[in-house]
């Protein structure tokens, strides 16, 4: 197996590398955006709860 | 007879009413009053079938509104917020148009219009009446339908004090055919009946 | 129905997905690695088209989840509308954006698979014609949903346009290969499907298993927040946050 | 049934009253239209042979917008003035009121433009051959965009945006009728047999007589609730 022929694609590298880069990408951003969205809910919803405590 | 059983509504994510029974009998005049936001326009509407109940039923005459569909909306009269007047149309045509071709007669019409003092205004296109007037049109529509469940959704606003008579007036006739009301409405009002339920939604 | 509204009461889904999701995820990682090993490293270079043909394990399982997710999401939505169940009109909420970036992946791919192929980098080919249709079809829902606050009636309106779009699917699809047909230059070759070796067969079914996969848990992750979010008013919400606390 | 065909009968002859004391809003998409198809010839300039390689499409695509356009005639009058929860509360299936509905703008909207269109296409230089097949292709296409139409409509009833947001949901659905519609007047000037673009435009039109009405309805019965 040779590491630089692999990369090469037989030429084609380039697209072949930006269409699983891109994959990567989408398949990345897609976890880490409920993720990230999981952290916001949860401090909402502290906040939330903690000032319907204080109206109560 | 109209029956609601453990009503529950919502609005957007957030809880209005939960478990609302109530039974309302022929001639029999329900007031539902409650501060601003607490769910009366909600209730009504859910009351006619527009908005779904979070849980729970309405049931006229023992079969759910949603079994019945136009079974019950054909015995069922609506004023909401909005008059349901098409500015373009005529007092008299917007009548006609809200029959949908049943039972428009001219000469109810006629007599309706001049009820309720909008006889002269009869070929004027709605846009040029005044918003009492307009309301007073929407509530022609009521006499003209001749449905059994009307469904008023403060139904006085914007009328003058001879026409909150009138109105009146015409509510009494309406429990005294054996009608049923449901109506909101910020000022008390003096109808003569056997019954008046009170709902107070917090 | 009763046995649909005990599994479909958000308490009760928002823990079985808790605790399904870590598994979805490592079988999800397991089935790509293989899928990728088997297509990078096993499957033999294609005899006409090159190395470049490798480009397909990424584009057509994107492809197929494409359409897999938006059938997913009517169908949900059709539930939702039918029972009134509030978990799927969640899952068909949350199904479009992940199959929107999955229409966006097979367009762009489709487009870097294209350009050593035809030599250039869009051709009104029917797969790619219709696939941008969907990415359209995808943007619609989602832009219908964003615009309604009410979340209850935004997941009904956007029930009844992905099932409308479901409808029109086969329909544009079937136009947009007849089109291709009447006015395809004859320069322009087809990315085929030529008959397929199952070196190269194996590795996309594990790829469009592991995209499957990798859907689900990331639908279950975004339903477990929207839940939290929509039940706030609910006392097993603010126990359970107490209890994290 | 009588009730029910005097209801259809009153709400047409509503919906056209009303549409035609506010004519303007009848001319605008028509006028629209004609605007657009005029100004390909100054983009691209005036050569004859271009022009009537392009006006099947070019007509056809300013139809599909001068038909997005007058959507919000559709369902937003009726419903900022509260005659829409009037009709829905009727006792009458609404899935056949909106078809009533559909049915009085393709008589406003549609109709026009397929009247209209035999001017446009001397104005492109479509010939004269192909004008009975734009005609023609134009009379089965539009009710289908008008049905379509009234599904979007409906779903953005009320919603901010609601104009653009409906050209979203809707454009791409009208694909279809776009490739048989352009396609059947491009195959006469081209001397295709164009038998199979008239069955196929029949067929979208019979799918979206049965289930347009009643998805606009059920859209309906959601944008009210």
């Amino acid at each position: 197996m040779n590491w630089s022929e692999f990369i090469r694609m037989g030429g084609y590298g380039f697209y072949v590398w930006s269409s699983y880069g891109l994959a990567l990408l989408v398949l990345l951003l897609n976890l880490y955006l409920p993720l990230r969205r999981r952290k916001t809910v949860r401090r909402l919803l502290h906040e939330f709860l903690r000032l319907k405590e204080q109206t109560r | 007879m109209l029956e609601a059983v453990d009503l529950e509504c919502v609005r957007g994510d957030r809880p209005l009413f939960s478990h609302l029974s109530f039974r309302l009998k022929p001639g029999e005049l329900m007031h539902v009053t409650g501060v601003n936001g607490s769910g009366k326009t909600t209730l009504l509407r859910t009351l006619c079938g527009l908005t779904h109940a979070a849980a729970g039923e309405v049931r006229w005459n023992g079969s759910t509104i949603h079994e019945l569909g136009d079974d019950y909306r054909s015995q069922l009269a609506y004023v909401g917020h909005s008059n349901g007047i098409q500015g373009e149309l005529t007092a008299e045509e917007n009548l006609r148009a809200a029959c949908l071709g049943t039972a428009a007669d001219t000469t109810r019409i006629q007599e309706t219009l001049k009820r309720l003092g909008l006889a002269p205004y009869r070929h004027f296109p709605s846009k040029v009446l005044s918003q009492g007037q307009k309301r007073r049109l929407a509530l022609a529509r009521l006499a003209i339908l001749r449905k059994s469940l009307w469904i008023l959704d403060e139904p006085l606003s914007a009328l003058d004090v001879n026409s909150v008579v009138l109105m009146t007036e015409i509510l009494m006739e309406h429990l005294a055919r054996d009608g049923l009301i449901i109506m909101t409405s910020h000022q008390e009002i003096d109808v003569e009946t056997k019954t008046i339920l009170q709902i107070q939604l917090d | 129905m009763q046995y649909m509204h005990k599994y479909a009461s958000p308490k009760f889904f928002y823990t079985l997905a808790g605790k399904l999701t870590p598994w979805m995820a490592a079988l999800t990682a397991v089935l790509l690695v293989a899928g990728l090993y088997l297509g990078l490293f096993v499957a033999p270079v294609d005899f006409q088209q090159g190395e470049s043909y490798r480009i397909m394990f990424i584009h057509v399982p994107a492809a197929w989840m494409s359409m897999f997710i938006y059938v997913c999401m009517a169908g949900a939505g059709a539930i939702a509308l039918v029972w009134n169940v509030k978990l799927f009109e969640m899952f068909a909420g949350n199904c479009a954006p992940v199959g929107a970036s999955f229409t966006f992946l097979a367009l762009v791919t489709g487009s870097l698979w294209g350009k050593p192929m035809w030599g250039a980098w869009w051709a009104w080919d029917a797969r790619l014609t219709s696939e941008l249709i969907l990415f359209f079809l995808y943007i619609g829902y989602m832009a219908l949903e964003a615009s309604i606050d009410d979340p209850r009636r935004a997941a009904r309106a956007s029930a009844i346009l992905a099932l409308v779009g479901v409808v029109n699917i086969p329909v544009i699809h079937f136009s947009v290969e007849w089109w291709n047909t009447l006015h395809q230059p004859a320069s322009v070759g087809k990315v085929g499907t030529p008959s397929i070796h199952p070196s190269m067969l194996a590795p996309l079914l594990l790829m469009s298993l592991g995209f499957t996969f990798y859907f689900f848990t990331v639908a279950l992750m975004r339903m477990r927040n929207e839940i939290l979010e929509r039940e706030r008013h609910t006392t097993w919400v603010a126990q359970l946050l107490e209890s994290k606390s | 049934m009588p009730n029910f065909l005097k209801a259809i009968g009153c709400l047409l002859r509503r919906d056209l009253t009303v549409a035609l004391r506010r004519s303007t809003d009848v001319l605008t998409p028509l006028v629209f239209f004609i605007i657009v198809v005029s100004l390909f010839p100054l983009g691209l300039g005036p050569e004859p042979s271009v022009l009537r390689t392009i006006a099947p499409g070019v007509i056809w695509v300013a139809a599909l917008l001068a038909t997005m356009l007058s959507l919000n005639r559709l369902f937003a009058n009726d419903h900022a003035d509260g005659t829409l929860e009037q009709m829905a509360l009727s006792p009458h299936p609404l899935t056949v009121l909106v078809l009533t509905k559909v049915a009085a703008h393709w008589m406003l909207t549609g109709l026009p433009l397929v009247l209209i269109s035999p001017l446009l296409a001397v104005q492109m230089n479509l010939p004269e051959s192909a004008m009975g097949t734009l005609v023609l292709s134009l009379l089965l296409g539009t009710p289908v965009l008008s049905l379509l139409g009234a599904v979007g409509a409906a779903l953005t009833l009320g919603l901010r945006g609601g104009g653009v947001l409906v050209s979203l949901l809707v454009l791409p659905l009208y694909t279809p009728v776009l490739i048989f519609g352009a396609g059947a007047v491009a195959g006469v000037i081209a001397g295709i047999d164009i038998e199979a673009h008239f069955s196929l435009l029949a067929a979208f039109l019979a799918l979206a007589l049965t289930l347009a009405p009643w998805a606009a309805a059920a859209a309906l019965r959601v944008s009210l609730d």
